[in-house]
């Protein structure tokens, strides 16, 4: 019985992170600008990469595979967040503009 | 394109992994992606990134690259399939270190074993040409550095840093974490994927990182350069004073089964010491090679800064 | 459901490298390595797994770590990571490849 | 078909190979020459460990109730290879700066134009 | 000790290297790395008589035997070569100090040795080495020292020659492990010996076919062989002079070391020469190579140019007498490796000199030199007559063996080409002899003295051996045929 509900739950989690991966991967093509991409990028990332996680936790019982799976989780929750915020800031740093308005700012993205 | 260079890294790792080669994955993932990327990334800082495409000579290096692939591709047509058991390469040399290296070494990677036992003089012979390329990046870039310079560089550096205020506190965090996880890869590297290289290369990466986000002449002032050089020359002399202990107790050189009373254990003893020279040596070579890579950067930024 | 994960992080992988290809700037290339490099941790934790010996983690943390590193290091030798006042640098998209 | 499936896996590695080596002669930046022979190397490399590769066999690490294991000695030869690769790309790239610094460029043709002036 | 000399060989300059960077002071680091090279010189000694005695000598390192540990394999070929790279060393590190002086900054004076000391190192232990991939990894030692040496020359062109050099010995070394991979997928060993036995079951493959191939290549690479030779005349030209005396004398002799020991010992000599034209590829590119070069050499502005070009042409010598494929062929490249390294470390050395008193080796500043510094020049005419191959010096027994191999084979075109490829040697050593002795000088005179001791008594102990050798030459004849005996009589 615990096996069937652990296994179901870690097929969810996987499930979700798997979905979740795929619309990062889709926005990081679809989404018009840096910016955006990177939100797509970066939020879907966290999440994606703890639902995944943790369903591989779900499905080992093995005390030093959990707590290497939990070492990577939390590096992922600490590194992912840190690193969109240095790139965030060297591009605005360097002067590119996030995409407000087509009109607007046309050098700012498009000028290669 | 370094870039995309480390995303080959990556990839080739990846591939490593499918392929049951772990330790190799493990080294390719930390070289491969980590510091040759970085080391390209320093050299394009300091050259530039502007480019003109010039190929010259396309036609000569297509014949060339034609010829050998040609040749390649020939040899491929009698070899033994993808995955053969029975491949000759299977069948001669190997069977014995997955059958008799339990016995004879008493190690659980055999990996580890081939390396750091059966074929330790290679494992030394490289341990050397990394020193030697530690030596020869010394020879060409290192410089006497005057005071003055050092000093305006740092007040350049500290005021860059204190922008990058959150990357340096959760850097900060990580650094301990990582030079922990280094010496678990350490000393695990008998029953995992791991060892004295890949280790030190994982140490040296955390000081990489710590030099990166704190600036050169702060990780100089923590790190004393003469020592780390004196360290990677106790790295090798390490190696080789296990083989020359060895050798004083009877065996051959780097026959561990003379370094304690029962041979597994002299087996054990003698690995131990050799990682650990191998990960002094490497860690210590890398800091140096990277160190002497930014601080022309450095210097570079420096006499840019001055003109503008 | 590990083989179909194990897929969906291949597909995600070709994407991002598309854009690290196309990437019209240097700063959407950083972020497709990055992104690259995320997803090769967990590839590796899935295929550890999948073969059936989970015990490799270890080469996962060394990815995640050494991603890091590459993208603090990118940043940082990239000309605009502090090195210079901000706004001055007009040619933001300057071909990186 | 045997031949294709059986042989599939050289042949890419032949492919990258192939790239890494055009990439070495005929690119002009001495940058990108480097980056072509690190492709050139890691392409080897996994040729080498494609070959220790058995069907059915597992990482070379003892595990009880295991008896198929991978060949481990290409992977011992390869983690040599690689650190003579970090070894070469490390100095190369030195040579680089040092030859930024001498002569003001990395393209091969400029640099040859300027020997010649003073010869 | 006696037992453990193969290794000791190659472990004690090994070892003695990252030990100079605790010594500190660049003339204590030299007297060090002097004595260190003498006494492997010794060991060399030892180690000859040993193998001359007994035998084949073979050490298994760590213990392990045969194919599954690395055994180092001394015959009479390595035993020679060693002999030849540890003497070699020795003298050209007594002028060491006083060169480097004048050519390298102070603060690099101490990685300079390290650097030479891995180079020889390397070297060493690809000559004592019996596993393949044994022979990469000393091969990728003494080749990045190399690299860095070269790089460390004044001229700002010896870095871009050292780039040059940097990725054609990369190419050809990953040639090497692209060989040593599909040996041994087709034999499952990387002991040479072992590989000698289990080669001729698979000989007929392909894949044993590409491998041979391209070791051939990558050997070809490192040996500068005629048309893969670019990279060598500039990496010669720009290194300090002490490291191009140090690889013209021993680099290309390792590389022919490697070619003879691969044909030989380890694809056999049936598979070799009969599977493949390489004797006839090799023939035609050995002479192509001594006229190309030779040419070449006559058209230089800058000496050391054009002895790097002659040691290009020296190499065609070699790989004529090689690829005759008897053992009085076979003797006669090896006698030529003797010699050739007794001579143009001698004229390397002695431009050395000239470096150090004027600070350029162009022909133009050559000018007057004659009267200026007597004994250099001397030297460098002498060293001159032994490479064009006048009799009563070393350059004339290695040609009269080739000469003989070819006319006993039956090849009297190769034997007359070798001889028309010395008249050329003639005209560029009279360009020298020209400019030093019949123009006047452009300085004024006072100003250029003789070199110092330094640089005349390695200099003229080099010059003497060559004419000894010349004229007594029981000794290099009867180790050049013994090795090659022994090589023939190992693979029938």
């Amino acid at each position: 019985m615990m096996d069937i509900a652990l296994n179901i739950s870690s097929a969810i989690c996987l499930f979700l992170g798997s979905f979740l991966c795929l619309s990062g991967g889709v926005g990081i093509i679809r989404f018009p600008d840096f910016y955006t991409r990177m939100h797509a990028a970066g939020v879907t990332d966290t999440l994606a990469a703890s639902m995944i996680l943790i369903g591989l936790m779900l499905q080992n019982p093995d005390a030093i595979v959990i707590s290497k799976l939990v070492m990577i989780l939390l590096m992922t929750l600490f590194i992912s967040p840190t690193t969109s915020h240095a790139m965030a800031k060297a591009a605005m740093n360097s002067g590119l503009l996030p995409l407000l308005d087509k009109k607007e700012n046309k050098d700012g993205v498009k000028s290669s | 394109m370094a870039m995309l260079s480390g995303i080959y890294g990556l990839l080739s790792a990846s591939l490593f992994v499918t392929m049951d080669a772990v330790d190799v994955a493990f080294t390719e993932a930390s070289i491969g992606a980590g510091i040759s990327t970085l080391l390209m990334l320093t050299t394009i800082a300091m050259t530039g990134r502007t480019e003109h495409s010039v190929r010259h000579k396309p036609l000569l290096a297509l014949a060339v690259v034609f010829v050998t692939g040609a040749l390649l591709i020939y040899a491929t047509l009698d070899m033994p399939y993808f995955g053969d058991v029975m491949a000759p390469a299977n069948l001669h040399v190997m069977p014995r270190y997955i059958q008799d290296s339990m016995a004879e070494i008493g190690v659980d990677n055999i990996v580890t074993s081939v390396l750091a036992s059966y074929r330790a003089f290679d494992t030394f012979g490289e341990v050397v040409v990394i020193f030697t390329a530690g030596i020869g990046v010394l020879a060409l870039l290192s410089f006497a550095r005057r005071p003055e310079d050092d000093a305006e560089i740092s007040s350049d550096n500290i005021s860059m840093h204190e922008q990058n205020l959150i990357v340096r506190i959760v850097s900060k965090i990580l650094i301990p974490f990582i030079l922990l996880f280094a010496l678990y890869v350490q000393f695990h590297g008998d029953f995992g994927p791991g060892g004295g290289f890949q280790a030190g290369v994982i140490f040296a990466a955390a000081i990489i990182l710590y030099a990166m986000l704190f600036g050169m002449s702060v990780a100089r002032r923590a790190i004393n350069q003469t020592f780390v050089q004196l360290f990677a020359a106790v790295g090798v002399l390490l190696y080789g004073m296990v083989g020359v202990v060895s050798m004083l107790n009877g065996g051959n050189f780097l026959d561990y089964n003379v370094l304690s009373e029962d041979p597994v254990a002299g087996q054990h003893l003698g690995i131990l010491i050799i990682e650990l020279g191998v990960g002094i040596a490497v860690a210590t070579v890398v800091i140096i090679i990277f160190f002497n890579f930014a601080d022309r950067i450095d210097i570079l930024k420096h006499k840019v800064n001055k003109k503008l | 459901m590990l083989i179909a994960a194990t897929i969906a992080i291949l597909v995600v992988m070709a994407l991002t490298i598309v854009r690290g290809c196309m990437g019209p700037t240097l700063y959407d290339r950083i972020l497709a390595v990055n992104m690259f490099g995320t997803k090769t941790v967990l590839l590796i934790s899935l295929l550890g797994f999948v073969m059936g010996r989970p015990e490799f983690l270890d080469i996962a943390i060394v990815y995640a770590l050494i991603n890091f590193i590459s993208v603090i290091g990118v940043l940082r030798f990239s000309d605009s990571f502090g090195f210079k006042p901000p706004h001055q640098d007009k040619a933001s998209g300057e071909k990186g490849s | 078909m045997m031949m294709i499936l059986g042989l599939y896996n050289y042949w890419i590695v032949v492919g990258l190979m192939m790239i890494g080596l055009y990439i070495v002669i005929a690119q002009g930046n001495l940058v990108k020459k480097i980056v072509g022979l690190n492709i050139f190397q890691t392409s080897v490399f996994i040729f080498y460990i494609s070959l220790s590769k058995v069907d059915g066999g597992t990482a070379p690490i003892l595990v009880d109730g295991i008896s198929l294991y991978s060949n481990p000695l290409p992977h011992v030869l390869i983690l040599t290879a690689i650190v003579v690769s970090l070894a070469t790309t490390a100095l190369g790239l030195a040579l680089v700066v040092r030859i930024k610094e001498a002569y003001g460029s990395i393209e091969e043709e400029e640099i040859q134009i300027k020997d010649n002036q003073e010869c | 000790m006696l037992a453990h000399l193969p290794v000791l060989q190659v472990l004690l300059p090994l070892m003695a290297a990252p030990l100079c960077l605790f010594l500190r002071r660049p003339y204590l680091v030299w007297i060090f790395t002097l004595i260190v090279s003498g006494l492997a010189f010794l060991i060399s000694i030892s180690l000859l008589q040993q193998v001359m005695v007994s035998g084949t000598i073979v050490y298994e390192m760590g213990g392990w035997p045969g194919p599954w540990g690395i055994e180092y394999r001394i015959d009479k070929l390595s035993a020679f070569l060693l002999l030849i790279i540890t003497a070699m060393s020795t003298v050209i590190l007594l002028a060491a100090h006083t060169s480097i002086q004048k050519e390298i900054p102070k603060s690099r004076q101490i990685y300079f040795y390290i650097l030479y000391l891995f180079s020889f190192t390397g070297m060493l232990g690809i000559v004592s080495t019996g596993d393949v991939f044994n022979v990469f990894v000393f091969l990728e030692i003494s080749s990045l020292s190399a690299y860095a040496l070269i790089a460390m020359g004044k001229d700002r062109r010896a870095l871009w020659a050292a780039y040059q050099y940097l990725i054609m010995g990369t190419i050809g070394a990953t040639f090497i492990l692209i060989g040593i991979g599909l040996m041994y997928q087709m034999t499952g060993t990387l002991n040479m010996d072992d590989l000698a036995r289990r080669l001729p079951e698979v000989a007929q493959t392909r894949t044993v076919f590409a491998a041979f191939a391209f070791f051939i290549v990558g050997v070809c690479l490192k040996l500068a062989l005629f048309p893969l030779h670019l990279w060598l005349p500039n990496a010669y030209a720009y290194a300090p002079s002490i490291v191009t005396a140090f690889l013209a004398a021993t680099a290309t002799k390792v590389a022919i070391y490697l070619l003879i020991r691969f044909t030989f010992s380890v694809f056999g000599l049936s598979f070799s020469f009969t599977t493949l034209p390489l004797q006839t590829l090799f023939v035609v590119l050995g002479l192509i190579g001594i006229f190309v070069a030779s040419t070449a050499a006559i058209y230089q502005k800058n000496v050391k140019h054009l002895f790097a070009y002659s040691s290009i042409a020296q190499v065609g010598y070699m790989i004529v007498g090689y690829s005759i494929g008897t053992t009085m062929g076979l003797m006669a490249t090896l006698l030529h490796l003797f010699n050739h390294a007794l001579m143009k470390s001698a004229l390397f050395l002695a431009l050395g000199a000239v470096m150090y008193r004027i600070g350029s080796v162009q022909l133009s500043s050559f000018h007057g030199l004659g009267r200026q510094m007597p004994f250099t020049m001397a030297a460098i005419v002498a060293g001159g007559l032994s490479l064009i191959g006048v009799p009563l010096t070393v350059g004339f027994v290695s040609k009269w063996y080739l000469v003989l191999a070819a006319i006993e084979n039956g090849w009297w075109p190769v034997a007359v080409l070798v001889l028309l490829g010395s008249l050329l040697a003639i005209i560029y050593v009279w360009r020298i002899v020209e400019a030093a002795y019949f123009k006047e000088p452009a300085v004024a005179t006072d100003r250029v003295r003789e070199a110092p001791m330094a640089f005349l008594i390695p200099v003229w102990l080099l010059v003497a051996a060559n004419i000894y050798f010349g004229v007594d030459t029981r000794f290099s004849v009867e180790m050049a045929q013994a090795a090659a005996q022994s090589l023939f009589g190992v693979s029938p």
